[in-house]
């Protein structure tokens, strides 16, 4: 699985992605949040809100109970503030 | 009227209003009114510069999107759609919106619906670098962020 | 804020849209977003040529009071109406309206209040011309006509 | 009193404008029309339908009803079609 960062996200994680491969009872969004938060101390700190945090499943926009499947483009990122 | 094929670039280069407003109205007799906004960068409050991140794929996919559905909603000929990523100074264009139809209310509500959803929909994000040194991340504004709070991931 | 002083010209001379919007964007800071609406001539139905009519001073007037009222209206940093008169082509621009403001709902809503205005409120007249020949004057819309109703010299 | 006439009004009647001095009983914009229309056959054309016609006293739109006077700037046209 492919995890993207962008802006704050990715600076507190250090990392512009990464390639994971989470256990077999991480399924949605949330669930990897959970999981990605433990791989140390800046996705800590980057996932510390998770209110603060968008997501996006193979470059649509994902609400937290979005299904994640081996093979995903999964990215995190913070509100949008284009235009 | 033949199906509208808009014009969608993310692009460090500035762009030229002119060139781009052309473009939609030479060589054809059915443009009535071209509406067009140009996102500004403002300098107030000591700010040096903005640097513009985006999603690269992820972000032309959006734009494609949203300016299918305005060709869709309003009798469009002709939809530009130009959102600048990189470093841009104060009074340089971030992004333009332009759109042109025979009628000048769909012009005109077709531009303000794309500008309007880029602000809450397309993926960028925006930093602001300040004179006295430092930088922020331009956090969503309140109303704006309404719009996309059911995609927060904790509640 | 200072006070603004819109821009009014009405000429025979086509503008130059880029020399407009940096106009209102050149040497300050505090601009956010520049809404601009060009209406362009069509050339549909045989149409060969536009021929606009104006009240020299009325006209003027008009303008300049409708503008200093979108001035007054929304918090705008600079604000421009060029209307043409004389002969125009099709695919030329007839008359371009720009407004510029720290915000982009500002920008828009008065480019279109001042827009929707210029129709019903300015004195001009446009006359069509066409390749064969013959031309005739432009009757008011009944939606535009609706407006200026009450000005109607019978019952 | 100055009288100007713009688009198919001013074909109509021929002239761009003309200096007239109405009767002392030509007291407002409808008054002034009926006495106009008096002048000649281009006159009489421009004003048959007096509905398709719109005023402007010094430079401001203006009723039926409203008043004119000696010195005026009166014009006369169809409803504008700018923009």
């Amino acid at each position: 699985m492919k995890i993207l960062y962008f802006a704050w996200v990715r600076q507190r994680i250090g990392l512009a992605e990464e390639e994971v491969s989470p256990p077999a009872e991480v399924r949605d969004v949330a669930g990897l949040v959970a999981w990605l938060a433990t791989r140390g101390p800046g996705h800590a700190t980057a996932f510390a809100d998770p209110r603060q945090v968008r997501a996006a499943v193979n470059q649509d926009f994902a609400p937290p109970d979005a299904p994640v499947a081996p093979g995903d483009e999964v990215a995190f990122f913070p509100p949008v503030t284009g235009g | 009227m033949d199906a509208v094929t808009p014009l969608v670039r993310v692009q460090e280069a500035g762009f030229d209003l002119a060139a781009e407003t052309a473009r939609l109205s030479e060589g054809r007799v059915d443009v009535g009114g071209i509406a067009s906004f140009v996102g500004v960068c403002r300098g107030d409050d000591g700010l040096s510069a903005l640097v513009l991140e985006h999603y690269p794929g992820m972000t032309e996919r959006a734009l494609t999107k949203i300016a299918a559905e305005a060709c869709a909603r309003w009798p469009l000929t002709g939809c530009t759609v130009i959102h600048r990523v990189g470093r841009i100074l104060p009074g340089e264009g971030i992004v333009l919106v332009l759109t042109a139809s025979a009628h000048r209310a769909a012009a005109l509500e077709s531009c303000a619906f794309l500008i309007d959803w880029l602000k809450t929909g397309a993926p960028f994000w925006k930093r602001e670098e300040f004179t006295g040194g430092g930088s922020r991340w331009v956090e969503a504004k309140a109303s704006d962020d309404a719009a996309s709070a059911r995609w927060q991931l904790g509640r």
